[in-house]
């Protein structure tokens, strides 16, 4: 009903495989884009910061990381956490041994740190499939944090046994630490997603994306045309754990701003993050998003419900929340195993042949 | 015999007995495993589920009370003493029935013909839903379980172990927890009751003939669907009598539910559809685990526990990734 | 208008002229873009150009010269179309045939032509010319499009478009000049060749070649071309026959007269779906493509959810009372107007999109009478579709409406530098710029289609309605009288009918007779469906036919055609009297109608001469016997008694229609 | 970009003259846990010539397809491709040696459109490195619009222009058949391996599809080896035909020659094992 796709065709190549290739999305993309770069910054305040806009793009970064690996290349990790640990840890080193090095550079590298750990324990994906390589995956969760948690050298031997994040800037302006205002860190986090959302968008479109589809879908007819797995996979795990390990960076850097392995980097945050990457859609950058917006959004909107709206107690809400999340993901496998980029898509279709049904 | 060769035996049977609890969750898995080929997440929590219901079921507690009281302002909390010990088991075991029947009336009937990562997936969300329901209906504190079964030391075996050390030397005696005993032999018993089932019943058979080929059961006309229920049932009991031994020996909490990933490792070690494997993996897991909590852990800070079951399995996996008593796979096109 | 031609400011006469204006007005504009390979390959008038100039000259290398006539075959691509250009630029003559002529007719055309070489789209059709070319000694060469499964055949006189380009290219590399004597040539025309042969697709005998002249081509082009506004910006999907003249008159001749972009769809199955992506503002499409359309329209939203059944329903009842009001600009409360924005936003726009029909500004419907509910409907929607008149021996254009003076039953007025004139017997004849030289090779009905002061005579009977507007009625052969002498046409009464869904077809009597009576034959389809709905059972389609109920439809029907025609002065003498509704389905396995589906009157005046003896003796039922022939060839009786039914005649009044409305 | 570019470009070349000798199977065995698949298997496909491999069910024919693309390694023997010689090779090396494939059992894959999937069968021939593709706009991009150009021109000669963007999952057999030929082609192949193009096909598409072979193989002189059940087309497409059974070589010359053998008569005849 909302398109108008009348004369709106393609004379090249370039513009059939552009992302929005109908005229009207593209504009929508561009005008919400704007929307989020220039007005919100004004508006936003420290609770929808913490609580609710900066989780929300921490998650959606890792999500997308994990969907290029489960989504498009089919590989399941339960290994997430431990991955965001050593994004998160690699950033804390960085930051504190190279106090000059841009922030930015900094959640770059720790993504570089994450993405060759990410390697080494893709290795076994050579080898084994299924669940045996999710089971390989929680070795790396399980090792990785504790790891961190008994090697002082990574928590520089605080006392705590905390990591700090110390201020940082950029372009003068506090992004990490305390006194960071809301808006930078706000728009440091939408940059960075946005920078590789859309990177995202580009390998998956492209040859690599294709050889990690062509291994998800059918291992042995992909080798057989041409497709090394290892290369394939390998990359797919580089690829995926660099995204996770910036997420992690982010994550305690910007987001939380301290942290512990056991509580912050738990096999509970591997689980999420699958989630998020089931609900929102295997294989689907826009997935990505809608799922880490679902399950961030949906905690604070029970919470506001059941504890501010009706009084009950916190543990309570929780349990509450728990029981909904493990139903709905029981759901959406049911009702739409695609997750919810696959209604936006059947939606939208709906929406292209109206007022025609098929 | 010198005290550490002692001590290097009671690590090992130590690890034998938790071995055998690890066991117990594996089988689990591979009941369902074989006959429907979905690999159950949600089998740590059911286990957790079966000892919440137990405990609450022993000692009167008004499921959801929490909620009745937030919502009505009441304040309850229980209905009375409770009831015996043998009432109790039995009423679990009714409900763990009843959940098989409703999982596969709500969840694996829609699920029938997706692929297994996708029935994964819904078993870690219906592991996420009983966990929150769980504690929603009995509340998430740490609760005590007592069935009966003998606690603590055994005196009798730490005065015959004394007795074997050489003379002369500091040794005391080993420590075995009599509960972990217990523990063994009902799995033991356990073990054996199913392999008999399987082997002499008919519906054991029929299990059989399903988890061989699917088409061909369903074809000679055996009901998948009720298969699936006996079977969620049978894992259902299996994880009550785990329960019951973790929630007596640790108190019945949270972190029961992970000892499901804990069974992981011995699951690839045994293989996904093979019982002895199940048996002899969660065995060999548990002694290793100890050996390297021995022996391993003070060189690196300890807690190796956590991780080193899913490094031997990774190792493991990448010299033989069909498991122990698995089939080369030839792979075709 | 054009002032940096390169025929320095003289208005252009031919059509290569306007390519040379083109490439240099609108050197980057899109001339033409075909969907092929996934994309729309475009190309700009000028490349248009180079890629002519090298086909041209091509040509010219392989002999071909002024006069030479060379066949086009194939569907809607842009190297067909260029050949035409290339062609008439060395003053040669195309010939363009339909592609999915039989071999025997298309030898025949390419015979009676004299045409020495063909350019065609792909395998099929050299293979299809190769099957009888012994019998065409003229034709020396053939030149093919797409290769595919070409490679291994003969070469001889056998050529690819590419290879024939490159021959061109080549040429032009040799000798400096080439390029500009080709265009010099092109400029030195007065237009007074032969600019092209347009076969007419023969319904009745042999097709005729209708030859034109360029520049009288090029002039009607240009009339019409102004009278619509057409413009470079304008766009066109070129998706019916490329042999026929309106395919060629709209696309090629007004195409280069305004320098629009005409885009070729990827195969004739993917039309609907080009049309889509294209998106043009000039549309053109006979009356039963609007049909099919309709009728897709509505089985699709069949399936459509109940909420958006209604919604839809609910928003084309707006647009049938409001909608043509607004599209002519004529005052509507400001509710309506409301609920028809509400309406365009839910249904038309989103309705016209999925149609492709969004950008249209202009839409033409013509070839025959398109029914009156049809016609609004599209209207409705916001679509200007309006009806032109038109013949090959006009190069189109008789006549068209104007915007906004729109009338379902009429074609409009003379376009300009038209003159129409009624002759005694009803025959619509004209005078037009582009009319016709002459039928090739066959001056006999040459002479016969031209009057004596030098009319066309069209063979259609037509009259001028209240505002001037023409309505043509019948063939002229058709039309007659009735006995008291009132103008009796058949097609037009059988038209009206028609226009009902429950009529399938009808045959109407009168001439030479008291009064016009009709035979109906109801359809199955729409009229099963409404006994369906109102439980009637029935158990054939005779049974149905004779129903008391369906008479009592019919009746209603027929006495609405009545008062339509009491409204027209001319026709309102030619009421129906008497109809009845025949008891079997005129089919063509049994000679009433031809393999189109067009009524066999004569034979079925004969075949049923006992029922239409009852309708005029006045009885009430008459018993018949019919032989029928069965799908598999056997033959078989069907015996009914058919009711007769009397109809009241209303008084030629205008007064007496809107009273009764 | 608009001029018609000569399908034939498509073709790989090499040095060898059309009726040499392009691939040498020398033998080859090859076995499964003591089960012999193969037993001492010679024969050779010449460049340019449509080789049939056909065969009772369970004769080792797909197997000696999987053993020429090195997805199966032969115990014994050697496979000789353009003159190189080898035992052992993992099949994607395979595949960037020229070697394409289709299979028995429709091996697309499912979530990707009929374009991805063609696409994906230029894996060999793309070069583009990962960060070249993170950025795009660019090489990557040249790389990808070149690449899709020529997969256009295959989607167009297998007339599947219509299902262009849709997932090959919702295709029906037939098209998803003809979308596997097209992935194959798509690696501009010097040897095509065809693993019974036309089980399961009516008689139309049967039709159709033996269009598609012959055409390419005259168009583009693609080499093509093909088992198939369908006598009748095997005998109208191939030049020449070997026949296994059980794992054996029992047969080997023109379609005439064979179909006169007695112990093909005998394999196809007498006994039957399935």
């Amino acid at each position: 009903m909302l398109y108008r796709e009348t004369g709106d065709f393609k004379s090249n190549y370039a513009a059939d495989q552009q992302t929005f290739p109908i005229k009207s999305e593209r504009y929508l993309f561009w005008a919400a884009m704007a929307f989020a770069f220039l007005v919100v910054p004004f508006f936003i305040n420290d609770y929808w910061e913490k609580s609710v806009i900066v989780p929300l793009l921490v998650w959606a970064m890792a999500a997308l990381g994990l969907n290029i690996l489960t989504g498009y290349c089919g590989q399941v990790s339960l290994g997430t956490g431990g991955f965001m640990a050593v994004g998160a840890y690699a950033c804390y080193k960085l930051m504190t041994g190279f106090p000059d090095l841009n922030i930015f550079f900094v959640v770059i590298l720790s993504g570089g740190v994450t993405a060759l750990v990410g390697m080494l324990f893709g290795l076994p994906s050579l080898r084994i499939k299924g669940f045996y390589l999710a089971v390989a995956t929680l070795a790396a969760q399980f090792f990785l944090v504790w790891l961190f948690n008994k090697v002082p050298w990574f928590y520089n031997y605080s006392a705590s046994g905390q990591i700090t994040a110390p201020e940082r800037t950029i372009f003068g302006i506090a992004v990490t630490g305390a006194t960071a205002p809301p808006w930078a860190t706000y728009l440091f986090c939408l940059a960075m997603v946005f920078i590789f959302a859309w990177i995202a968008r580009n390998l998956t479109r492209g040859q690599l994306g294709r050889s990690w589809m062509a291994i998800r879908d059918m291992d042995i007819a992909a080798e057989i045309i041409g497709v090394q797995p290892m290369k394939a996979k390998i990359s797919a795990f580089a690829v995926s754990s660099f995204y996770i390990g910036a997420a992690g960076a982010l994550y305690f850097s910007v987001w939380l701003g301290a942290a512990e392995p056991t509580e912050a980097f738990g096999i509970d945050k591997s689980f999420l993050v699958l989630f998020m990457v089931i609900i929102g859609g295997l294989g689907s950058i826009l997935g990505s998003f809608l799922g880490a917006a679902f399950l961030t959004l949906m905690p604070v909107l029970l919470k506001n419900v059941m504890v501010g709206g009706l009084g009950w107690p916190t543990d309570l809400a929780a349990h509450i929340e728990i029981m909904l999340v493990g139903g709905l993901i029981v759901f959406f496998l049911i009702v739409e195993p695609h997750g919810l980029a696959q209604l936006w898509r059947l939606a939208k279709e709906k929406l292209r042949l109206w007022p025609f049904p098929y | 015999m010198s005290p550490d060769f002692l001590n290097f035996i009671e690590t090992v049977l130590n690890g034998l007995m938790t071995g055998v609890m690890y066991s117990l969750v594996a089988l689990g898995f591979v009941l369902i495993f074989k006959a429907s080929g979905i690999f159950n997440f949600a089998q740590g929590v059911m286990a957790l589920f079966a000892a919440l219901t137990l405990v609450g079921l022993q000692t009167g507690q008004v499921p959801f009370a929490h909620l009745i009281n937030a919502v009505l302002g009441t304040d309850v909390h229980n209905w009375g003493p409770g009831l015996p010990t043998v009432l109790a088991i039995l009423l679990t075991m009714a409900v763990m029935i009843l959940l098989a029947y409703i999982v596969e009336k709500v969840v694996l009937k829609h699920l029938v013909n997706q692929e297994p990562i996708i029935l994964f997936m819904a078993t870690i969300g219906l592991a996420y839903f009983l966990e929150g329901f769980g504690d929603l209906m009995w509340g998430a504190d740490v609760k005590a379980l007592n069935v009966g079964l003998p606690t603590g030391g055994s005196f009798w075996w730490e005065d015959v172990t004394r007795g074997w050390a050489s003379e002369g030397s500091e040794y005391f005696g080993m420590y075995i927890d009599t509960l972990d005993v217990s523990a063994a032999i009902i799995a033991l018993i356990l073990v054996i009751a199913l392999t008999v089932f399987s082997q002499y019943t008919a519906t054991g058979r029929a299990l059989r003939a399903v988890a061989d080929d699917h088409q061909a059961a369903l074809s000679v006309g055996i009901s998948l669907r009720g298969i699936w229920v006996i079977v969620w049932s049978i894992s259902g009991f299996v994880a009550l009598v785990a329960g019951i031994m973790w929630g007596a020996k640790s108190g019945v909490q949270f972190s029961l539910s992970l000892i499901a990933l804990k069974a992981l490792p011995v699951l690839i070690l045994g293989g996904f559809t093979s019982i002895p494997g199940a048996i002899v993996g969660g065995l060999i897991i548990g002694v290793g685990e100890k050996l390297a909590e021995a022996y391993v852990g003070p060189l690196v800070g300890g807690a190796v526990e956590n991780w080193f079951a899913y490094m031997v399995a990774l190792a493991f996996l990448l010299f033989r990734p069909q498991g122990l008593y698995g089939e080369k796979i030839i792979e075709r096109i | 208008m054009p002032s940096t031609g390169s025929n320095a400011g003289r208005e252009p006469v031919t059509f290569p002229q306007y390519l040379l204006l083109n490439a240099s007005r609108f050197a980057d504009r899109t001339a033409t873009r075909h969907k092929d390979l996934g994309i729309w390959q475009s190309w700009t008038w000028k490349q248009q150009l180079e890629e002519i100039r090298a086909f041209s000259i091509g040509l010219q290398e392989m002999g071909v010269g002024q006069g030479d006539k060379i066949a086009i075959v194939g569907t809607n691509r842009p190297r067909l179309y260029w050949t035409f250009c290339a062609v008439q630029a060395l003053k040669a003559i195309p010939v363009p045939v339909y592609a999915d002529a039989v071999a025997e007719e298309m030898a025949y055309v390419l015979n009676h032509a004299g045409v020495c070489l063909a350019v065609v789209q792909d395998q099929e059709q050299v293979d299809k010319i190769l099957s009888f070319s012994d019998e065409i000694p003229a034709l020396k060469n053939i030149i093919y499009d797409e290769p595919r499964g070409l490679r291994d055949y003969d070469h001889t006189h056998l050529r690819e478009y590419s290879e024939v380009q490159e021959k061109g290219r080549e040429a032009m590399a040799s000798d400096a000049g080439r390029g500009q004597a080709w265009e010099d040539a092109i400029n030195a025309s007065d237009g007074e060749e032969v600019s092209v042969f347009l076969y007419t697709s023969g319904t009745t005998g042999r097709s005729k070649g209708v030859v034109l002249k360029a520049h009288t081509s090029v002039k009607a082009a240009c009339d019409t071309a102004g009278f619509d506004h057409l413009t470079e910006n304008d766009n066109v999907l070129a998706y019916l026959p490329l042999a026929w003249a309106g395919d060629h008159y709209l696309n090629y001749a007004q195409g280069y007269v305004s320098a629009l972009c005409m885009g070729c769809p990827e195969s004739p199955e993917t039309v609907a779906h080009d049309l889509r992506e294209i998106g043009p503002t000039f549309y053109f499409a006979p009356p039963r493509v609007f049909e099919q359309l309709l009728t897709s329209v509505m089985i699709r939203m069949e399936d459509a959810g109940s909420i958006k059944k209604r919604i839809f329903h609910h928003y084309l009842e707006v647009a049938k009372i409001y909608g043509e009001a607004i599209l002519e600009g004529r005052p509507v409360p400001f509710g309506a107007r409301l609920s028809y924005w509400l309406g365009d936003k839910l249904v038309y726009g989103p309705l016209k999109n999925t149609l492709g029909f969004t950008n249209i500004r202009t839409a033409y419907t013509a070839g025959e009478a398109i029914g009156p509910d049809l016609f609004s409907f599209f209207r409705a929607l916001g679509i200007n579709l309006k009806q032109l008149y038109g013949q090959t021996e006009a190069f189109l254009y008789v006549t068209a409406q104007k915007d906004g003076e729109i009338h379902a039953d009429t074609v409009g007025k003379a376009v300009p530098d038209v003159e129409i004139r009624i002759a005694d017997d009803g025959e619509v004849l004209f005078k037009s710029p582009g009319m016709f030289v002459e039928y090739y090779a066959d001056e006999e009905k040459t002479r016969e289609t031209f009057t004596e002061d030098g009319f066309i005579k069209t063979g259609d009977a037509g009259i001028f309605d209240s505002h001037g507007d023409l309505k043509i009625i019948d063939r002229a052969k058709d039309v007659g009288k009735l006995l008291d002498g009132s103008l009796f046409a058949p097609k037009y009464i059988e038209n009206k009918l028609k226009f009902f869904p429950n009529i399938k077809e009808a045959v109407a009597f009168g001439d030479k007779r008291k009064f016009c009576t009709v035979l109906l034959n109801i359809d199955l389809a729409a009229v099963g469906n409404w006994a369906e709905r109102n439980n009637i059972s029935y158990a054939s389609y005779q049974e149905l036919a004779g129903l008391p109920q369906v008479y009592g439809m019919m009746r209603e029907h027929v006495d609405q055609v009545n008062r339509d025609l009491s409204g027209e002065e001319l026709m309102a003498g030619s009421q129906i009297n008497r109809f009845l509704v025949l008891h079997k389905e005129l089919d063509a396995d049994d000679g009433e109608l031809t393999r189109t589906l067009k009524v066999r009157r004569s034979f079925i005046e004969d075949r049923y001469a006992s029922l239409i003896e009852a309708l005029y003796d006045g009885s009430t039922e008459k018993h018949v016997s019919t032989e029928v022939t069965y799908e598999d060839g056997r033959k078989g009786n069907i015996s009914a008694t058919v009711q007769i039914m009397d109809m009241t005649t209303h008084p030629s009044v205008g007064a007496t229609q809107e009273a009764a409305e | 970009m608009n001029q018609h570019i000569d399908p034939g470009s498509l073709r790989a070349d090499d040095g060898i003259e059309r009726g040499g000798m392009l691939l040498h199977v020398d033998n080859i065995s090859l076995s499964f846990g003591g089960v012999k698949a193969i037993a001492d298997i010679s024969f050779d496909i010449k460049k340019g010539e449509i080789r049939a491999i056909i065969g009772p069910n369970g004769a080792g024919k797909t197997s000696m397809l999987n053993v020429i693309n090195g997805f199966y390694h032969p115990q014994e023997g050697t496979i000789t491709f353009r003159g190189e010689k080898r035992r052992h090779m993992r099949p994607h090396r395979a595949a960037s040696q020229g070697i394409a494939r289709t299979f028995q059992n429709i091996a697309l894959f499912k979530g990707m459109s009929t374009l991805d999937n063609i696409m994906t069968g230029r894996m060999t021939l793309m070069r583009s490195n990962i960060l070249a593709q993170a950025l795009w706009f660019g090489p990557a991009q040249k790389e990808e619009l070149a690449h899709r150009e020529t997969v256009e021109k295959i989607i167009d000669f297998l007339e599947i222009e219509h299902i262009r963007k849709t997932p090959v999952g919702r295709l029906p057999y037939g098209l998803q058949k003809r979308v596997e030929l097209g992935r194959a082609l798509a690696a501009d192949p010097a040897l095509l391996l065809l693993d019974e193009p036309m089980a399961g096909m009516n008689l139309e598409e049967k039709e159709d599809m033996s269009r598609f072979v012959l055409d390419v193989n005259q168009q583009f002189g693609t080499t093509i080896a093909l088992i198939e059940h369908d006598m009748g087309v095997v005998m109208d497409l191939s030049d020449r035909v070997v026949v296994l059974d059980y794992g054996r070589k029992i047969g080997d010359g023109s379609p005439d020659e064979v179909r006169n053998n007695q112990d093909v008569i005998d394999a196809y005849l007498g006994v039957s094992h399935d």
